[in-house]
């Protein structure tokens, strides 16, 4: 397969929230600002680039029946050395995104792609494919994260540009949904259009 | 408080133009063509042959089966035709077309005015002589009459109920039957309770027609067991479950019939009918039709030989509107449209309703806006719009678990409803969807 | 014959209802109410509905027109009662801007998203409303007193609704009955002399609206009563159980949205039950919600969140309870 | 009333799904029938039951005294995943119709973060084993309202026209968010 | 791809092998990080303490008090500079908030002045409770924030109350039930003081 | 090493190895049989879920497929005979070839040639309209043209042409699914083999009325007059009630019927311009002659202008309803 468009599927054609519909949980509960969208992005992304290297290295030494909670538990170690190093470094995100960081380990991208390709592929093909899909999921929700802080907040990473108050629905749960709901309109409009 | 029935119905407005006009006999038009199949159940085969002569009153083809009845000549003349016509959907028939000589009837046919009040014939007998002249319900459903009459192994009648309601808009024939032939009626009323062995007839009559329970009610004092009770106008109040309700607060179970809660509906001119075949020995050849509309010219009720094409009938009430757009043989509410004025008259044409354009013309559809109103109309107790989306999504299923089949195509819920949504059409639909469904089980 | 018969199935006639009909009766039915709040709030209340009115319908135009690409279908009128209903529970010095885009949401989420007409699980205006409410409180809370056309369009004189005076009084652990004397009396609420949206304040002009529609047989009585009869009900056994904590239940129906939301709102036939005994569960559900929250949740009022909790279950509500069939209890008894 | 009050905060106030944002795959996912929404409920509401005991019982007898509860994300996820397989198993030869109308979902709440997030929140606020007990099912609750609504929702508006390109997945978000807005009056009530 | 058979013997060794290199990376992980993430949870106290408290030179965190109230625990961390006592930082909460506990630590100067809050956690609603935070609600013109209300007010002439209740403290605009809480916490916290902090 | 490490490792360890044994005996105990080659059988099915093998979804027809003996009546058109095969392999049985088919319509009387008697006022279906009545036209075999059909195509393989008011079916998009002739409820769609460069010869008229009542409602019915089955050389026709068919089977495509046809119910789709003289004076009504030409000539430009416009008409059409 053509590397690039395996790195790049993930973007638009096959990217996990708008497209797959997978790891909605975090896509939806740290999208309040850009920041959080892209600091839980590539948390996500580095997990997901390093549980498909080791998969796809022990894929073919693991038996099928045990095949799952193996590759679990190799995404739960990745989580939890992101867990701790975030915890050590970089306290305040780790606030902001706080119960979302454990629950990486459930993201279903993650699962998925191990399951669906890591465990199928090469080494490159799948590293590219995490690497891909990740910064895809990282790029959904910072544009996520971008367009609730924008109209809830008036500001973009932080950086406010309108005095006052924005429509604060947008940074609460319901806000949330809607945006999504009417990103992934826009998107499937945007992928009607390239195809 | 007027007694109806419980649960839903509509009060479409009543239009009969025509309920003084007497019943008047139409000349015989030149050819008519008698369908073979005037009834639910099978056509039965021709007994005559092209060029064959025939007589008023002669049978031409016989029911074959229990469910099935006979057909006899409205006219005297030649046969000259043994082929399709069509049918009130256009849809070809088979038929006989006899070119009208002079109006010779069967000699044993007593056709002498007098009313002839003495019978002695046992119950069998009586039923015989519905089944041999052809008679079948005159209320719309033409379900052979004999066979009503024939109570199950099993069960019992004990209440004949006599339907005189006329619920549908602009229709006035049973009202001016009752009117001018009431003696008739009440002794063939006296036919079918001594075939169904009951003691006791009820004559079920709206409040509109208060004549008629005038006359009629005038009538019974000297009849033991018949009694006439006034109702409430509402429709479908015709409808034999709704009337049975009104009249006993019975109700029918869902898929049962009325003979299942002990009852038997018959309409007032099958009755009338009863009474010509038992004691004038006259098979059923003629029926009386309203002609009327908004623009019609003259408002009749006619009595009509069946096989009379209908143009014929508007050309007696004074031609055809300049702006007719639909014309529809039965009532509005229940009635089916004509794409042609060549269709005859059968034995359960009741009315021939001639719309304006202006009124023919459907409103446009919107969406349901899920106002409830079909639900509260709906005398089944239905919920029509839900059937509607279910009949156009196909899922017979469910419509089936929704009891579509319950539907008596009444036409309150398409009537009512405010976003004009073609309810029962596609309810109709489904109901075809599920036979099908149901017949395919039981293979 | 040279014209063309028409052809089609029966009924061959058709009622005189119509969605327009319908919609214009329920507008009509609104004009002693608006007369009122034009009385209360002056030059404000007419801004606000005529801004709320123009931006539903003319939002209603643009999405169908241009986005859905559909035959607009603005003069059924429903759109003009999403405007009015919309206006109706704003206060009435609101900023013309916020009352367009509550319009733009209740219209273009609310509405247009589902589909049009008929097709909205929850109730547009509600939609707009509780979206404005959660955006921008400080605004959505600041009630113009009733001066008539005094009232000044931009830092008008405000003050708490008799809800709010209540709520704040008890979360200071501040007893009812002294409380009360801060409060119009319950004949002056009844006129509907008090803070308030525009359309909520005079229970009296909203009682002759819904006596229009129940006469002109718009809509059927059941859910309005069953929501007052509930709040009535409820609140008054809080109230016998413990009266310095809880107000009377009479005060509980002349104020707040409870009669705007039950007559008004929770009747659209689009988000409520379609069985007589489905709209009972409705009524009943709603009215147990408002008090739920006017007692014990954070906000001073709650119909309008009932009434979207209760559009949620209505699906379910249809689905569980069906009209009573004909011949059903006999086969089965 | 401690009791209470923790299911009525986990049911209305902070539901799961519209506020915790937990759970919201198999949301979106097996929300469009009413039948299958009530089986999702019914599964989800027996694992996280038994996830938030178990992972109790292994956070207080284990990690804490060996002072490792930074072990928690792994082993919890251990544990859960074996207990859904289990589910699954055991349902596949109990239940077929069960089995065949969850069909691919059961795997699904492995990666189900609601049940996870259930166990970890039930730690977080320091309950006690009876507390966590309650939490899990009333979380369940939660879950199960939600779900249900929703495919009560869905399944109404798989009846009515819905604009083609909001059809499906963008139509649901916006519906999930309505409620979300609906069920924030709740706030406060306990 | 050739699925590897499994036997109960291959299964269990897999699983045990996995598990074990996973937790003994894990378990360096932890080793690692252990001491740094203990110094961020440090860190962040000591900062609020810096913020609120004139400047001092001892480890406050080494002198610390509590006392139990209201069914939760006050801390007080007392700032000396040369020995001398500067003030006493009060870790203070309120439960009425809009939302959840609301957690200050309030700087009180030996005569009990107010020198500095800040806020360590809540839940307030972002956009209207939250302004309580002082980046959330600074003025770039006036240089001040919301809290700044109450800089250098004693609060037995100072009422911590809001306005609304007969009290001195101007409330946030529509977060009424925030800024009660806020005095709530502060009235809470020169309890504390009242009680403990004097040396 | 470490006392957390070591813990850590041990139990770990401990947990995933009870979790392996546990799971390990309770599988044991409670397997369930399922035939591993109906996943393997669905994979290779094309997934479209269409219904047209006749069971609800790919997944029964897999099931359907391992366990029956043979393949008899079993077959998936959309896939065609390359999927069965697969599934042949995987089954180890031996492969049903069916030869590919395509839907084809089976009326053409537009407006042109079918006089318009009523005016329908319906909803918009052909099911309503056929179960009310004959339809505008007294045709009653005729198509009703309110595209039931198109709108049963999962494949926009269908589109109703705007002119003659009958649908068209886009020969290389059909599937063969056979929804749409589930659909009619005229049962005027017949699939009928698939012949090189999608030519075809059928009779374009389902109608078995008398032929002069058929001729009467519309121009271009068939008469049942028998000439096509006189010249066929390989009797492939056959006269049914007032009817000609064309059995597709028996049918090489020589073209002789077409042309004896008098009323040109006969087409011929997708053949090169006939070289030889057509007999023009057998054409009594040149107006007749020149409908049929153009039905032809319309068929065949319909495959070049390929999906872009039958999409816009699809279009115009759904709108309409
Ligand atoms: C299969 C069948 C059997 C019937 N059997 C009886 C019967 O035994 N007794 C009876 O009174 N009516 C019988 N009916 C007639 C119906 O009760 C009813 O009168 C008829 O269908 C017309 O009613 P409608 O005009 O209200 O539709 C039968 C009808 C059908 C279709
Ligand atoms: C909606 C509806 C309305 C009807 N209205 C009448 C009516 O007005 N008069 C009548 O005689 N029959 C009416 N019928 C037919 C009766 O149900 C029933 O078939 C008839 O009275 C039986 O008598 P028959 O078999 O002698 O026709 C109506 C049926 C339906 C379904
Ligand atoms: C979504 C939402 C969130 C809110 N969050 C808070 C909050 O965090 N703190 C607060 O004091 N009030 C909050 N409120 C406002 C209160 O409900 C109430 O309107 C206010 O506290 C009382 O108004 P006042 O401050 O003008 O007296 C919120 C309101 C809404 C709609
Ligand atoms: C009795 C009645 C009440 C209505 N109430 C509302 C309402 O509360 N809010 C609203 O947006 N539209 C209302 N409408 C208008 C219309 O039904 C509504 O916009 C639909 O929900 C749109 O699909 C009402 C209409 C009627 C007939
Ligand atoms: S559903 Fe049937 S019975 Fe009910 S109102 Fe409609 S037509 Fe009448
Ligand atoms: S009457 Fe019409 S609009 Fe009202 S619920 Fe029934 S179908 Fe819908
Ligand atoms: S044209 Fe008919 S047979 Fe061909 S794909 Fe479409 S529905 Fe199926
Ligand atoms: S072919 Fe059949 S289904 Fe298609 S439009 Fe004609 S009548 Fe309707
Ligand atoms: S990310 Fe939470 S369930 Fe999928």
């Amino acid at each position: 397969m053509n590397q690039w468009k395996n790195f790049s599927k993930g973007f638009i054609r096959e990217n996990a929230v708008f497209v797959l519909f997978l790891g909605l949980c975090p896509t939806l509960g740290v999208t309040s600002t850009a920041i959080n969208g892209l600091g839980m992005g590539l948390a996500t992304t580095f997990v997901l680039f390093m549980s498909n290297i080791v998969v796809s290295l022990i894929k073919s030494l693991i038996p099928n029946k045990v095949r799952i909670p193996t590759y679990i538990v190799v995404i739960a170690s990745f989580v939890t050395i992101v867990e701790l190093t975030m915890q050590a470094y970089l306290p305040t995100l780790f606030e902001q995104l706080g119960l979302f960081i454990p629950l990486i380990v459930v993201n279903c991208v993650i699962l998925g792609r191990a399951e669906a390709f890591a465990s199928k592929n090469n080494l490159l093909t799948s590293a590219i494919d995490g690497l891909g899909m990740g910064l895809g999921f990282a790029f959904a929700l910072t544009l996520l994260g971008a367009v609730r802080e924008i109209l809830g907040s008036g500001s973009l990473f932080g950086l406010k540009f309108i005095a006052g108050d924005g429509i604060l629905l947008f940074i609460l749960p319901p806000g949330a949904f809607l945006a999504l709901g009417y990103l992934i309109v826009i998107m499937n409009k945007i992928k009607e259009k390239t195809t | 408080m007027l007694k109806t029935f419980a649960k839903g119905g509509v009060h479409p407005p009543e239009n009969k133009l025509s309920a003084s006009r007497p019943i008047e006999s139409l000349p015989l038009p030149q050819t008519v063509s008698i369908p073979l199949s005037q009834h639910i159940g099978a056509p039965p085969a021709p007994l005559v042959q092209k060029n064959d002569q025939v007589k008023t009153g002669q049978l031409i083809a016989r029911g074959e089966g229990f469910v099935s009845a006979s057909i006899h000549s409205s006219v005297t003349g030649k046969v000259v035709k043994l082929e399709e016509v069509m049918d009130a959907g256009g849809y070809r028939r088979p038929a006989v077309t006899i070119q009208v000589g002079e109006d010779e009837w069967m000699p044993e046919i007593d056709t002498s005015p007098g009313l002839i009040k003495e019978f002695d014939l046992s119950g069998k007998d009586i039923i015989e002589k519905v089944k041999e002249a052809g008679i079948v319900g005159m209320g719309g459903a033409t379900f052979p009459s004999h066979v009503k009459m024939s109570v199950p192994r099993g069960k019992k009648a004990e209440l004949l109920i006599i339907n005189g309601v006329e619920c549908e808009p602009w229709l006035t024939s049973d009202h001016r039957l009752m009117l001018e032939k009431g003696e008739e009626l009440l002794v063939g009323i006296r036919l079918i309770m001594k075939a169904l062995q009951v003691e006791k007839a009820l004559i079920g009559i709206e409040n509109n027609k208060p004549d008629a329970i005038e006359h009629l009610s005038g009538l019974c004092l000297g009849e033991k067991g018949i009694s006439v009770v006034p109702l409430k106008v509402k429709y479908p109040q015709g409808g034999e479950k709704q009337l049975i309700k009104a009249l006993t607060a019975r109700e029918v179970p869902s898929g049962g019939l009325p003979i299942d809660v002990a009852t038997v509906v018959h309409n007032v001119g099958t009755a009338f009918a009863v009474y010509e075949a038992v004691q004038k020995k006259k098979p059923l050849i003629e029926r009386v039709v309203t002609v009327t509309g908004p623009s019609v010219k003259k408002p009749c009720n006619f009595l009509v030989r069946t096989g009379t094409p209908v143009s014929h009938l508007i050309e007696a009430a004074g031609g055809l509107p300049d702006d007719t757009g639909k014309i529809v043989s039965g009532g509005p509410m229940m009635g089916k449209a004509l794409n042609s004025l060549q269709v005859p008259v059968t034995k359960g044409t009741s009315g021939i309703l001639i719309l304006p354009e202006s009124m023919s013309v459907r409103k446009p559809v919107l969406p349901c806006i899920r106002c409830s109103r079909c639900i509260f109309v709906c005398p089944m107790g239905l919920e029509p719009y839900l059937l509607m989306t279910l009949s156009e999504k196909k899922m017979t299923e469910k419509m089936e678990k929704e009891h579509v089949m319950d539907c008596i195509e009444c036409g309150s819920c398409s009537y009512i409803c405010p976003s004009n949504r073609p309810l029962l059409d596609y309810i109709r639909l489904g109901k075809a969807q599920v036979n099908q469904l149901i017949r395919s089980r039981k293979k | 014959m040279d014209k063309l018969l028409r052809v089609s199935y029966s009924p061959h006639i058709h009622g005189e209802n119509s969605v327009p009909r319908l919609m214009w009766g329920v507008i009509a039915s609104l004009v002693p109410a608006f007369v009122l709040s034009v009385l209360y709030f002056g030059l404000g209340a007419i801004l606000v509905t005529a801004t709320s009115v123009l931006s539903c319908v003319l939002f209603e135009y643009l999405i169908q027109r241009f986005i859905m690409k559909v035959p607009p279908t603005v003069n059924d009128g429903s759109a003009v009662v999403t405007g009015v209903l919309l206006a109706f529970c704003l206060p009435a010095t609101i900023p013309l801007w916020l009352v367009a885009l509550g319009a733009l949401v209740a219209i273009g989420v609310g509405k247009m998203s589902f589909g049009g007409l008929g097709s909205n699980p929850f109730n547009p205006a509600l939609v707009g409303r509780v979206f404005l409410f959660i955006s921008f409180p400080v605004q959505l809370t600041s009630w113009p007193l009733p001066m008539g056309f005094k009232t000044k369009l931009v830092d008008a004189a405000t003050g708490a609704t008799p809800l709010g005076v209540i709520k704040e009084g008890l979360l200071n652990n501040q007893q009812v009955p002294p409380l009360m004397d801060d409060i119009p009396s319950h004949m002056q609420l009844f006129y509907g002399n008090m803070n308030g949206s525009m359309g909520e304040v005079a229970a009296m002009a909203l009682l002759l609206g819904f006596i229009y529609m129940v006469v002109k047989k718009i809509i059927p009585p059941v859910i309005p009563l069953t929501i007052l009869g509930t709040v009535f009900v409820f609140t008054g056994i809080l109230w016998l159980a413990n009266p310095e904590s809880n107000a009377d239940p009479l005060f509980h129906l002349l104020t707040g949205g409870v009669m705007l939301g039950a007559i008004y709102m929770a009747t659209d036939y689009v988000t409520s039950p379609m069985t007589k005994k489905g709209m009972v569960v409705f009524g009943v559900g709603i009215g147990v919600i408002t008090v739920l929250i006017r007692r014990f949740g954070s906000y001073p009022e709650g119909v309008q969140f009932a009434i979207l909790i209760m559009n949620a279950f209505v699906p379910l509500i249809n689905s569980w309870f069906k009209p009573k069939r004909f011949g059903e209890e006999v086969q089965h008894g | 009333m401690e009791y209470v009050i923790i299911i009525i905060s986990a049911v209305f106030v902070n539901n799961i799904v519209l506020t915790r944002f937990l759970g919201i795959c198999p949301f979106i996912g097996v929300s469009s029938r009413v039948s299958t929404a009530l089986g999702m409920s019914g599964a989800v509401a027996f694992v996280m039951t038994i996830a938030t005991l178990v992972t109790y019982l292994l956070q207080v007898y284990i990690l804490n005294p060996f002072g490792i509860a930074f072990m928690q994300t792994i082993t919890f996820i251990l544990v859960i995943a074996s207990l859904v397989q289990l589910v699954e198993i055991i349902l596949k030869k109990v239940s077929p119709p069960l089995y065949q109308a969850l069909g691919i979902f059961l795997p699904l709440i492995t990666t189900n973060c609601a049940i996870l997030g259930v166990a970890i929140l039930a730690q977080q606020n320091e309950y006690n084993l009876l507390e966590s007990v309650v939490f899990g099912i009333a979380n369940a609750i939660g879950f199960g309202l939600a779900l249900i609504l929703f495919s009560g929702i869905r399944e109404h508006l798989s009846m009515v026209n819905v604009p083609k390109a909001m059809q499906g997945v963008p139509i649901a978000f916006i519906v999930a968010g309505l409620l979300a807005m609906a069920f924030m009056g709740f706030a406060g009530i306990v | 791809m050739a699925k590897k058979e499994s036997t109960l013997l291959n299964m269990v060794l897999t699983l045990l092998v996995v598990t074990a290199v996973a937790s003994t990376a894990l378990g360096f992980v932890y080793e690692f990080t252990k001491g740094p993430i203990a110094a961020a949870r440090e860190a962040k106290r000591i900062s609020a303490i810096e913020q609120v408290l004139p400047e001092f030179d001892n480890n406050p965190g080494s002198e610390v008090k509590a006392l139990a109230m209201d069914g939760d625990s006050v801390y007080l961390y007392t700032g000396r500079k040369d020995g001398e006592w500067v003030g006493t930082a009060v870790q203070t909460f309120s439960k009425q908030g809009f939302s959840g506990y609301i957690w200050l630590m309030v700087g009180f100067l030996p005569d009990g002045t107010i020198h500095n809050i800040v806020v360590l956690e809540h839940k307030e609603t972002p956009g209207l409770g939250d302004k309580m935070e002082q980046e959330k609600s600074f003025d770039k013109k006036t240089g001040k924030s919301w809290s700044s209300q109450f800089f250098g007010k004693h609060p037995d002439n100072f009422q911590l109350m809001v306005t609304k209740d007969g009290g001195d403290v101007d409330a946030i605009t529509a977060s009424t039930i925030s800024s009660r809480a806020y005095c709530d916490a502060v009235n809470r916290a020169y309890q504390a003081f009242k009680e403990g902090g004097n040396q | 090493m470490n006392s957390t490490i070591l813990i850590t490792v041990i139990t770990l360890s401990a947990i995933g190895m009870a979790a392996a044994l546990i799971l390990y005996f309770v599988a044991r105990k409670f397997r369930v049989h399922e035939d591993p080659r109906i996943d393997e059988v669905e994979e290779v099915l094309p997934a479209a879920n269409c219904g047209g093998c006749g069971y609800p979804g790919c997944r029964n027809f897999a099931e359907a497929l391992v366990k029956s003996d043979s393949f008899e009546g079993l077959f998936c058109p959309v896939g065609g005979n390359e999927v069965m095969a697969k599934v042949a392999e995987i089954l180890g049985r031996e492969a049903v070839t069916q030869a590919p088919l395509v839907a084809v319509v089976r009326c053409n009387g537009s407006p042109g040639h079918r006089p318009k008697t009523s005016v329908y006022d319906g909803p918009v279906t052909c099911a309503i309209a056929h179960a009310l009545y004959t339809g505008e036209s007294d045709c009653p075999y005729g198509c009703l043209g309110y595209g039931d059909c198109v709108e049963a195509c999962t494949f926009d393989a269908m589109y109703m042409d705007p002119k003659t008011n009958l649908p068209v079916v886009i020969d290389n998009k059909c599937t063969a699914c056979g929804a749409c002739v589930e659909a009619c409820p005229r049962d005027i769609i017949e699939l009928r083999k698939k012949n090189p460069k999608d030519r075809k010869i059928f009779v374009c008229c389902i109608n078995e009325e008398k032929g002069a009542v058929a001729r009467k409602n519309c121009k271009v019915a068939c008469i049942g007059c028998g000439a096509c089955v006189k010249v066929c050389p390989f009797d492939a026709i056959t006269l049914e009630n007032n009817l000609a068919y064309i059995d597709a089977e028996k049918c090489r495509l020589c073209r002789k019927c077409s042309p004896v046809c008098p009323t040109n119910s006969i087409l011929e789709i997708n053949f090169p311009e006939k070289k030889m003289v057509v007999k023009g004076q057998e054409k009594k009504d040149a107006k007749e002659g020149s409908g049929k030409e153009e039905k032809v000539a319309a068929s065949g430009s319909e495959q070049k202008e390929s999906g872009e416009e039958s999409k816009k008409d699809k279009e115009s059409n759904s709108s309409n309803k």
